[in-house]
């Protein structure tokens, strides 16, 4: 499953979009908004994107990683709009028969959808200051 | 020909707007896109500099071929996740 | 958190005990009954513990894990009793500022829990045989 | 002294229950538990070579001493997760 949203993610909705009765391992990983980044406190992130390649961008990665690995399921979900301290901006799901295939795709997922999908992140300060993220600003993510 | 140009993030923020039109003699690549779109707004170049261009929601280079009504994407350094 | 529970395992209970609002990173692992592992066809996992024993160790795995990684959150629940296909056995979840310590401690604690805490279960098959699972024996798990 | 053994799983199906009482004359380790264990129920000989002994929910090896009272658990490989 690939999707964009500007609804909350739920843990139970990646984990259950990945389901199979013949898998041994499910692997989640949400990434939250964090609320401090050394002494830099963040209100909020704010997230734009390029919806219809960050869908086809998503889609190739869902279809990469069951080409690279045994995976049984794998799903993508990614909010835009704001998404405070504490809440899911990112969820990558997968499910294989064991776990070592789960534990390999997951962070691969998670480290390309970083440089290859098009969405942006701005951050909110508890000052109402928002900063574009890039590679030299890194922000309040995973 | 014309080219729809779809901007994002900061270059969105400085051009005030999301979708540019211009317009290339054919044939035309996308350094010549490049070119015309910085010749027209030298305010974004230094962004430019750190942007990837996109032809039909896919990546491209500098060498890539446009089309007459293709959808062009100037894409900041990404920070999704 | 560390738990030995007869109840089903929901994913949103064990990423709900590693929230933590400086996590920009959260990883749930869960391990679940496969259906079929090769052409054996499993009815359901029938774990047992010791419990005492089982805890300690758990505990032993959440504070090393604590101690080599800077995480901000480790959670254990395994299950006991029968567990029909495709339920959850075993739930590890961790949180931490950044990915790689979560990517790195999750995979660490579910080889290290498989590896020493004294947990033994019986694979019921469709006839309704049973067997020890044991190292030369895996059965229908992760 | 007396010392409580609990054992598990296919130990436990053999012997038909999880609770035993061994005797032993202390000082006493778990090598001479293990061999006063195997003496009493020689069934258990094939199963007994791949189980490691727990002292008070601490794996231990053949040297550990125990003490009256304490807490010995026989485990077989375990299968968790």
């Amino acid at each position: 499953m690939i999707k964009l949203t500007e609804q909350p993610i739920q843990a139970e909705q990646a984990i259950d979009a990945v389901a199979h009765c013949n898998a041994g391992a499910n692997l989640l990983f949400l990434g939250t908004t964090r609320q401090w980044t050394g002494d830099q406190e963040t209100r909020e992130l704010k997230y734009e994107c390029y919806q219809e390649m960050a869908l086809k961008q998503m889609q190739q990665l869902h279809d990469q990683a069951m080409e690279k690995w045994p995976l049984l399921g794998v799903c993508i979900i990614h909010r835009l709009g704001c998404v405070p301290v504490g809440e899911t901006s990112i969820a990558v799901a997968v499910s294989s028969g064991h776990r070592q295939p789960a534990f390999e795709a997951g962070p691969w997922l998670i480290d390309r959808l970083k440089q290859v999908v098009p969405v942006w992140k701005q951050e909110i300060n508890q000052q109402g200051d928002s900063t574009w993220v890039h590679p030299l600003n890194p922000g309040a993510t995973s | 020909m014309k080219i729809n140009v779809i901007v994002f993030a900061a270059v969105k923020e400085v051009l005030g707007r999301e979708r540019l039109e211009i317009d290339l003699h054919a044939p035309a690549t996308v350094a010549d896109l490049r070119q015309a779109l910085l010749q027209k707004h030298p305010n974004i170049t230094d962004l430019m500099d750190h942007c990837v261009i996109s032809v039909d929601q896919e990546y491209s280079d500098d060498s890539t071929v446009l089309k007459e009504g293709c959808e062009v994407g100037v894409i900041p350094p990404v920070s999704g996740g």
